[in-house]
């Protein structure tokens, strides 16, 4: 199977949609002739022109809004926010608007639209420029929220967040657009809502998503060589939240490391803390533990940076004193 | 463009017009007056909760406009928009209904006043966002030039949500794309208690959209022949491809904001002078005058109207509530 | 002591502070010659001036940078959103702005702001005016996140809010503006972060703030005349978090309800569940439980929407199970 | 009102500028310009991480906007204010340390290239949300006038800001209020790779304005006198309560968009042709042509200026990081 990047297989599901489907576009600021701000839209102009790939001045709202406008009207746009800092413009598109409109609606129109947006911290780009807001957008029904970590992953759920008939929010994050791995050339889907077992465990369960799950990855390595089983639980998708995945896991490990790049409270891991002790609080041999973000915003300084960013070494002590009965 | 005003202009298009279509002009306006003081009745009596927002005195833009629309037009509304569906030809029992908050309203009871949809008649909403139907309508004109589409998207709002970044962003927008969307601004002067002169550096709003090198007019916004002759020029335009249109309806509403508010920020006095310039009154004038109706013809109407409306709450009060669980269905249109 | 409204409590709050610091001024939109949407600033414009009750357009992210700005130049806005849904279009200047520029200027620029708003459910408003959404601001490192129940801690907490140096948002919950308590005529002040124990209790610990800490209270009430004291923790202040408070409590009554009108997901309840799951794992006997608002938009019709709004019966009921031991 | 052009009206500036002044204008430009090329060297050695905007090309503008301000007015900055706040005075040293992300810079270390503070020149940042920084500067007009203070707030901008609805709601707020706020839009034709024309649907972006009924002037960005004669003019209107004032500098960046950029979207001629105008070269032909600066003086600035550079990477260097407890504090200004 043919090796590539996250950023060329995301360029791949973008134009095989695109191909079987004149009713997708993508539209963004700086999509088109700039080849996008993180060129995930690379030579598409080219391909498909001006119409199916559009520029647009610098008015998030708008985006968001004919993205709305478009999915209302029959069409599946494709918007792209050039980070998720900048979508905060345009969350009344997104959350009193695509996320209401099928149910203020008594159920006439859907809003078959994908918001795509880079997310997380980058390298040195300061406190406006290194946030993460998925938990934001999971907590709002009507609104599905999908991280893919890696490229086969990135091609199969963005094509099924296309064809989706809902709002879905797709991020991206900045760090991995270079990871490599094998996607297939051919077309092929991952279903939204369902989490993927990346790593087989008996010890404890590693929760996570994004960029966390290749850090969960590498722990895990670490941890085999002490003896520790670790099972990692890739969510993929954040909301519809595979619930099952996770308890189901956590009932055979007895112990949950959640893990998230996002601030901690009322974060993801804080969702998934309170999930797992409602569905397995019997099974617990100690309480799940969080690694988060530090609760700070994000400071320019590489070291300080260093500092504020969760990683492998975090989910490797974790584990470790987790399953030693430290926590 | 200035305002339409010049009798000629008037008696043509009074001729122009076929009698039948100034009959249906005339008893749509009729049945929204009506329509709208049922629905403040019914306010008053609990039938109706959350915000009601009435279009009394309005009834000239909304039915001027889609007057002039074709049926595969889109339709963004407002949280007003109780006049706007009607003149777009939704139903009334079902219009009441959502009011009422019934199964068998236009939103299955589940969006409210502020949130009437009718996807038959491509009306979109419905939103109680102010402004938040802008960028929206420019996404409706953009997939109608994406298609290739004739079509056009109307999208009304008041001189208050002309302040909003939604505004500045839509305009520039439709216009750089040449969008067909007609942009119809309903002035009545306020946005809640704020008088336009307060709220908008520039009170004449025409003049608010010269930076987006737009097309606009200005229209007497109780002059309902005044409003369905600059509605056929701006749909052309949009229809033709040379891009979005403005249209800054001066208007008035006789009741406060919403059915909470008395409006004693403004002088009996001036809505008296509003009032004098009704625009039934004025239209049936008009039409009396020019001879196309008769009094008996305005009699039938007065009664078909409130029967309509009558009936309208019959069927409402008579309908049954959503069931409990439709309370969890619409959240997604995919299986979860 | 006089009986008031939490509004005339909130309105006495404003009145003081702006009496005896010239700084202080209140702008939004129909703040001044309507007196408040929600009739809080009622008599103000006539007492302070047009220079200090300052009406605005309908522009949110404008009124909230007016906020950010007057404060960086030294004055103490109040700034009103009229109400929490319209804070979307503002959240740019809130989370981007407000809350990071003490930090991201090393310390040279904090911002004493208060953004106050009416939050929650009405009757029957729709998906659009009935939201909460004071997880996401609670998520945010920079922002305070203040949401009283009582008229008494209304004034107080408004007061220390407004005296605060930091950005707070101080969200009033629609349908308790009309509910009566004692309130001091005199200058008092209720500080910022910390917990009140409504009622003392030993069964069962409710974890709650806003109108859920009215219905924790009638539900406390109707479970004594069953032989089961649930003692009523009000947060108050949900940023920063008096975790001690919580823990404490738990730690007592070994098992715990945790509050919310807002949606399930990433909200107040998960961070709740998941802070004492970490701080007082071995003191429960039971998992903690959830009660939050039904996770759908908010429908119109009067019965959908009782469905879909927790209130004293939920949390009635959950204590009784979970000290039956059914949780 | 229209490009200053006039030589009669250059030459007169000309003469009524101190020596001891323009020599500083002088120098402030030249020392941007060699600020940026360090910079930007520094970049490439991976001494500078995250984004670096450079301000090369610009230097006339923030140079003579700030050369007619009061040291108690305000600033507002964007993500390239690199020029911004040299030009508002603020320590090169400092600024240089602040890109290196070491404990002595102007914020800490903690800001970063996009987000320069320096309260001490009331320059208040320093944003990385495009447009962020307009309602702001509303707010801080607001305060000014509030205090009945005769201060100005100047905020820059690019020409892509304009399209944002922070824009819009700003503007209108200012100019409804009388605020003394001197917007400057630094036009320099594109927004990242988007020129102008692609995203205005007015190019003439002070067109852009009438609609707020602002007084507005463009100006020719690589012309320092120019740009100063029109600053006296706009704060004089903003200092005597007439209201904010909107400046349009037509201007150019001969970098890309950031340091990351290889600017592929415009052609080599485009970017010889502005060269040309070089804003530096300009000033400092008429300085030597009227004689107010001698070839000596260029000199000494030219050697004064490449020492205080080596000083700023030499300090930097020297600086240290940040403390680890660094990253806890200054997150809210109360204890907690
Ligand atoms: C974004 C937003 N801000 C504020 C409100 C509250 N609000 C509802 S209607 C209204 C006034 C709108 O005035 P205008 O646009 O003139 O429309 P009109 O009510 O006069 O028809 C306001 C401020 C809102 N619904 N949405
Ligand atoms: C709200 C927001 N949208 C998008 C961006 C990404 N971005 C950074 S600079 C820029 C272009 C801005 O162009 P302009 O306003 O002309 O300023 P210039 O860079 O030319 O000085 C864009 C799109 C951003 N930082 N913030
Ligand atoms: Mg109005
Ligand atoms: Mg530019």
């Amino acid at each position: 199977m043919p090796v590539i990047t996250y950023r060329e297989a995301l360029n791949q599901a973008l134009r095989e949609e695109m191909r079987q489907d004149p009713d997708v576009f993508i539209v963004g600021e700086e999509v088109a002739e700039y080849q996008g701000a993180y060129k995930v839209t690379e030579g598409m102009l080219a391909e498909f022109g001006p119409q199916r790939v559009v520029d647009t001045p610098i008015s998030e709202e708008a985006i968001a809004g004919i993205g709305v406008g478009a999915a209302l009207a029959g069409l599946k746009p494709v918007i792209e926010m050039m980070t998720v800092n900048f979508s905060l413009l345009a969350l009344d598109q997104i959350v009193n608007h695509a996320a209401k409109y099928l149910y203020m609606s008594g159920g006439q129109y859907n809003v078959p639209m994908v918001m795509r947006a880079p997310t997380g911290v980058g390298l040195q780009l300061g406190a406006q420029h290194s946030q993460n807001f998925e938990s934001w957008f999971v907590h709002c029904p009507g609104l599905k929220v999908v991280l893919p970590a890696t490229p086969y992953d990135a091609k199969g759920l963005l094509k099924s967040s296309i064809r989706d008939p809902d709002p879905v929010i797709f991020l991206e994050h900045e760090l991995i657009y270079l990871t490599k791995g094998e996607v297939p050339d051919e077309d092929y889907v991952v279903p939204l809502g369902v989490a993927d077992i990346k790593r087989k465990g008996t010890d404890v369960s590693i929760i996570c998503y994004s960029r966390m799950a290749l850090f969960a990855m590498k722990a895990a390595e670490r941890l085999e060589e002490e003896g520790i089983s670790a099972e990692v639980v890739d969510l993929r998708t954040l909301r519809p939240l595979d619930v099952d995945a996770v308890l189901e896991s956590v009932r055979k490990t007895h112990r949950a490391v959640v893990c998230e790049e996002d601030w901690p409270m009322c974060g993801m891991g804080a969702e998934l803390s309170a999930t797992i002790m409602e569905g397995a609080f019997d099974y617990l041999d100690a309480p799940v533990k969080r690694i988060s973000g530090v609760d700070v915003p994000m400071p320019y300084a590489k070291n300080l940076e260093k500092l504020a960013v969760p990683g492998e070494e975090d989910i490797y002590q974790a584990c470790r004193q987790i399953v030693a009965g430290e926590i | 463009m200035a305002i339409t005003r010049s009798r000629t202009a008037e008696e043509e298009l009074l001729q122009k017009i076929p009698r039948e279509e100034h009959l249906q002009m005339y008893r749509m306006m009729v049945l929204i007056r009506r329509f709208e003081e049922m629905a403040g009745k019914m306010y008053m009596q609990a039938a109706i909760g959350g915000f009601c927002h009435l279009y009394i005195g309005q009834e000239a833009v909304a039915v001027g406009i889609q007057s002039a629309l074709r049926p595969d037009d889109y339709v963004m509304g407002t949280y007003r928009e109780h006049g706007q569906i009607l003149a777009a030809g939704s139903d009334p029992k079902a219009v009441m209904a959502e009011l009422f908050g019934k199964v068998t309203g236009v939103s299955r009871g589940k969006g409210g006043s502020m949130h009437l949809f009718d996807r038959e008649k491509n009306f979109m909403g419905g939103t109680a966002i102010v402004g938040g139907n802008l960028p929206i309508a420019a996404g409706v004109g953009f997939a109608i030039k994406y298609r290739g589409g004739e079509q056009v998207c109307v999208c009304y709002f008041g001189d208050g949500a002309v302040n909003e970044g939604a505004f500045h962003e839509s305009l520039n927008i439709a216009a750089l794309w040449k969008l067909p969307v007609l942009f119809v601004c309903e002035n009545n002067l306020y946005g809640m208690g704020t008088q336009v002169t307060r709220a908008s550096a520039v009170p004449d709003l025409e003049r608010r959209v010269v930076g987006y090198g737009i097309e606009s007019a200005q229209v007497d916004g109780m002059d309902l022949l005044a409003i369905r002759k600059i509605a056929e020029t701006a749909i052309q335009e949009c229809r033709s491809g040379r891009g979005p249109f403005f249209i800054e309806a001066k208007t008035y509403r006789y009741r406060g904001h919403s059915m909470a508010d008395p409006a004693t920020y403004r002088t009996k006095e001036e809505v008296e002078e509003w009032r004098v310039r009704d625009p039934i009154t004025r239209y049936e004038k008009q039409l009396l005058g020019a001879g196309i109706l008769t009094d008996d013809d305005i009699q039938n109407v007065s009664r078909e109207v409130d029967e309509i409306v009558e009936e309208s709450v019959r069927f409402s009060e008579e309908s049954p509530l959503p069931a409990p669980h439709e309370l969890y269905t619409d959240v997604y249109a995919a299986e979860i």
